[in-house]
């Protein structure tokens, strides 16, 4: 990230009032598994519409077997092994494009938070950043392809812009989640270039990316869980 | 929906495991991670064989495990990718120490989780080679897309790579059968009706009495255009013409002309199909030198058909007449 | 009707060109009368082989035409026997000058038209003996019925009778192998839906969309009771039981076990129920020595399966494990 | 038949009258051709509610042959030739269970008529009863099975009663058809015994059965063909 040097001082001044350790991942975590099996079938008519109809049931698999290993997660765990975990779970868990895709997202994520016990907003945008450079380096979509990405490069571009105002973690994450939000509608008039959507050309013009709502689901979650544990 | 399941949750590991059952001379089911290897383990010394994908186009691709074919099947969820754990358990267990060879039907799911898994088997010391089967002319501009997608012609690469690596080949050289196989192989498919993933409930798109879909995905994606339903020799006429035009197949050619069904299409549709098909091809002057008429690749209960032509070569006939023995096809022992 | 059909007249005549273009190498077509017989003819000396019926049960009977099984099938119209002038002209190119065997359904029209075809044939001086299958056990109180209907045991008693005549048995030694074989053969099926009579174009009969038909004949014809929908496992209980009673079979019991397909049920149901049939069969102490499991007995594109259980003793073992080359059952060869 | 002495004396007196030659046979068969076309749908729906929904099909095709085969019936013809013309194409084309059993009936009749080219009542009374005990023969089907026969034997006995009472031929076959139609209806509330719809037991109930109703409407055509033709 480029942030201005006088924005970098107002945000270190920000951050040092706050920032989020490892009970954020974990509630982030819990609030997820809720999210994604309360909106199970709703991802799955999307992914019906315009792919074949699984990807509620993926994530929801994949979370909810995040969750079985979180119950046994190490009360000593930085944010960083916790949300490897979350990575390596899924990847062996959801399957489909999805799978490989976001749990390469947390892979990278986690590791660019590293072993660092407490995140100011710095490492969250750079956690977000690695995510969905994670996604793009497996997946190659660009925005516009009417992917997660559509979800997650708004997601990333106003974090950052959101930190280089000296925002809050929890206010840097909001902004994410609300980029996020907005990304996800606007996949609804593309035509997709990437995944099984692509096949349909105009056909899919209407109807909103499957991945892309559940990334801004997932993204809504940590904003949540940031408030909820500030 | 109407189903002779029980938990849909469970749809696959109890499929898999009377799969299991029934054919214990030829495979064996590993329950977790789920995959099907062959009854008699990997062969020393020849090229191991592994595909898989989504479950609900049963026998592909655990039907195809045996003698002459693959070494190893990985079933996902239904439409859904393996995870690479699987496949790399699947990968690990056909090492015969001549390597593996992944098939893989070209869908991002796919395509990612056994690239993932690939990566991971050869950090175990076990050199994959992958080859993406991509033979459904539906999808036009695959520069713009994901990429043709991969469907019955998964059938054809699987054969005769298998044969290969019966006789021997090496890693390279089976890859290259393979490779060779998909670049001469061509398929479209049409729906009448849709399929029902067991744990959605509902059809994965709905089709008025009297339409159909042309150009149809093996998972219910949809396809090029949707029309009246009309007579079947004219709906061969519509899925042939752009098999033919896009390798291009041409007079003198030899071929293998397969005709699918996609699950719910009883046999004596597919031969009113075939019948047209191979009147069509004759009347270009090309040869049906090989025929598969059967429902191979299917789409869980989804009435239609695909049809799959491949130009084949001395060794590709070669191959394909090799002896296989396997839970769906069986020939030559 | 959403089919994949031409004229519904033309359905039969279409589907057996069709059939017969597709295997060449196998079975050779008479277009009228209608027949089909193996590629290489009659093999002198041994005892000709010969079934037919109604159509729409594909692959049954022309599926099975070829070296170690039937050396010709006779297809009438859809679900209609065929009359006797076929039967008759498939029964001479049949004869090797060994005689010739009528394996029939126990249906008044397919055993009237046999019994017919069957005089006539002998008046042309080829001796024929009939051997009738009758392994559904959906029809109680045969006493005061036609009797019990032939169904998909059919392909066991076709598959042990064409080894024995292909090792050279003669007419009433192969007569004696069918006729064991139907004697230790039992079955019954479940509808989830009904297929459709092309010419008739409405279903044979409706099942509201949360009831099946337990004991479903391969016409359509209703069968024991109308329940709702349960899980696969229940209703492969309630297929199971009245088997297994029937014979009885029981503990020690050595058997082939038959899970088959009724046209638009997919396989990765057909293995579910594959798995609790042989996990039932394992509880009773009776072992399934062979296993079947696919679409070979058909009613058009009904949703359903039945199971057959045939009981084996060495001989049916070894006969069922001979060399087959049919288009839809081959091994060994 | 045991028709008393008197009836004998009295129906020789009336049938010298009249009698039927090779013209009834070929109206006969036109009409029959006609009425089983008009029914076949109807017929097939019969067959659908208690047997395999084929014997408006199954008829059809059969008496379409027939048609074309008495196209060129040649001139000279006997009854009892073109009878048994009836016989072997409906033999060679309709197949299922009636096919046999219809072809028996004409074969029989035919065979019972001989080489007469004119019939009188007692020869139409002989043909009818020929014809009837060619199905049984064949089905070994009794009275109140639910087949063709419950049309088949009250018509015999209606025909034997009229021609002993001195009826024409055109009454005697009248009579016979009146009773096959009430055999018909009369199939509807029985069980069945015989053929496809004895797999049913009780649930035959209600439903009449295809090929009584088929063999009434045969008979119709007889009747109404003698009507034409005398
Ligand atoms: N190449 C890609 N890059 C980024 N995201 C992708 C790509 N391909 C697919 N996706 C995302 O994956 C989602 C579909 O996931 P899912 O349905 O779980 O997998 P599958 O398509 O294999 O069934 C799509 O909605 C899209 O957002
Ligand atoms: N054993 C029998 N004796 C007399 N008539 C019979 C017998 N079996 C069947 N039928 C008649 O045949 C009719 C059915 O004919 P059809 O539908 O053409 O043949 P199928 O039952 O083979 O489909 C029944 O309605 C019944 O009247
Ligand atoms: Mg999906
Ligand atoms: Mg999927
Ligand atoms: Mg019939
Ligand atoms: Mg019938």
């Amino acid at each position: 990230m480029t942030a201005p040097e006088a924005g970098s001082t107002t945000h270190e001044r920000n951050t040092r009032q706050m920032s989020l350790g490892i009970n954020w991942v974990t509630t982030w975590v819990a609030k997820t598994v809720d999210v994604v099996s309360t909106n199970r079938l709703r991802l799955v008519d999307l992914d019906r519409e315009i792919g074949d109809g699984d990807h509620g049931e993926n994530l929801d698999r994949g979370f909810t077997a995040v969750a079985t290993k979180f119950a046994s997660l190490p009360d000593d765990s930085t944010p960083g092994a916790a949300l490897k975990l979350v990575a390596t779970t899924l990847i062996s868990t959801v399957g489909g494009a999805s799978g490989p895709l976001l749990g390469t997202a947390y892979l990278k994520g986690a590791q660019a938070v590293g072993d660092a016990t407490e995140l100011d907003s710095d490492a969250v945008v750079a956690f977000l950043t690695a995510a969905r450079d994670g996604v793009v380096l497996r997946g190659k979509a660009e925005v516009g392809d009417k992917t997660m990405i559509d979800a997650w490069t708004p997601a990333v571009d106003a974090a950052t812009a959101a930190a280089a105002d000296g925002k809050s973690p929890v206010e840097v994450l909001r902004a994410a989640a609300d980029a996020a939000a907005q990304g996800a509608v606007a996949t609804e008039p593309l035509v997709a270039h990437k995944g099984r959507a692509s096949y349909l050309g105009d056909r899919a013009i209407g109807h909103r990316d499957p991945g892309a709502e559940s990334s801004s689901l997932i993204l809504a979650a940590a904003a949540d869980a940031a408030d909820e544990v500030k | 929906m109407k189903k002779l399941i029980n938990d849909p949750k469970n749809v696959v590991d109890e499929s898999v495991a009377g799969f299991g059952l029934a054919h214990p001379d030829i495979v064996t089911v590993s329950a977790d991670p789920l995959f099907v290897a062959r009854a008699q383990g990997a062969s020393q010394g020849k090229v191991g064989i592994v595909s898989g994908g989504g479950s609900g186009h049963e026998p592909l691709h655990a039907g195809f495990v045996g003698f002459g074919m693959l070494s190893a099947a990985v079933p996902g969820p239904v439409f859904t990718s393996p995870t690479p754990d699987p496949i790399v358990a699947a990968t690990l267990a056909s090492d015969g120490g001549a390597g593996v060879l992944h098939i893989v039907k070209n869908y991002t799911g796919d395509v990612l989780n056994f690239e993932t898994a690939a990566d991971l088997a050869d950090a175990e010391g076990v050199r994959v080679v992958s080859v993406i089967v991509d033979d459904d002319v539906a999808v036009k501009d695959s520069l713009y897309t994901a990429g043709r997608r991969g469907v019955a012609g998964t059938v054809v690469v699987e054969k005769v790579a298998g044969a290969a690596a019966e006789r021997g080949d090496d890693l390279d050289a089976v890859a290259a059968i393979a490779t060779r196989a998909n670049a001469n192989t061509r398929s479209m498919g049409v729906a009448l009706t849709s399929g029902t993933v067991p744990h959605a409930g509902e059809p994965s798109f709905v089709l008025p009495e009297d339409e159909i879909e042309i150009g149809i995905g093996i998972h219910g994606e949809p396809g090029r255009e949707r029309i009246k339903l009309e007579p079947a020799d004219g709906i061969v006429d519509r899925l042939l013409a752009p098999i033919l035009e896009d390798l291009p197949f041409a007079s003198g050619d030899k071929v293998l002309l397969f005709v699918n069904g996609m699950g719910g299409t009883p046999l004596v549709e597919q031969y009113i199909v075939y019948r047209h098909a191979a009147e069509v091809l004759a009347e270009k002057g090309i040869e049906v030198a090989r025929s598969l008429v059967g429902s191979f690749v299917t789409s869980l209960e989804m009435q239609g058909v695909s049809l799959t032509v491949t130009r084949l070569d001395d060794e590709l006939t070669e191959l394909w007449d090799a002896p296989v023995e396997t839970a769906a096809l069986r020939w030559g022992r």
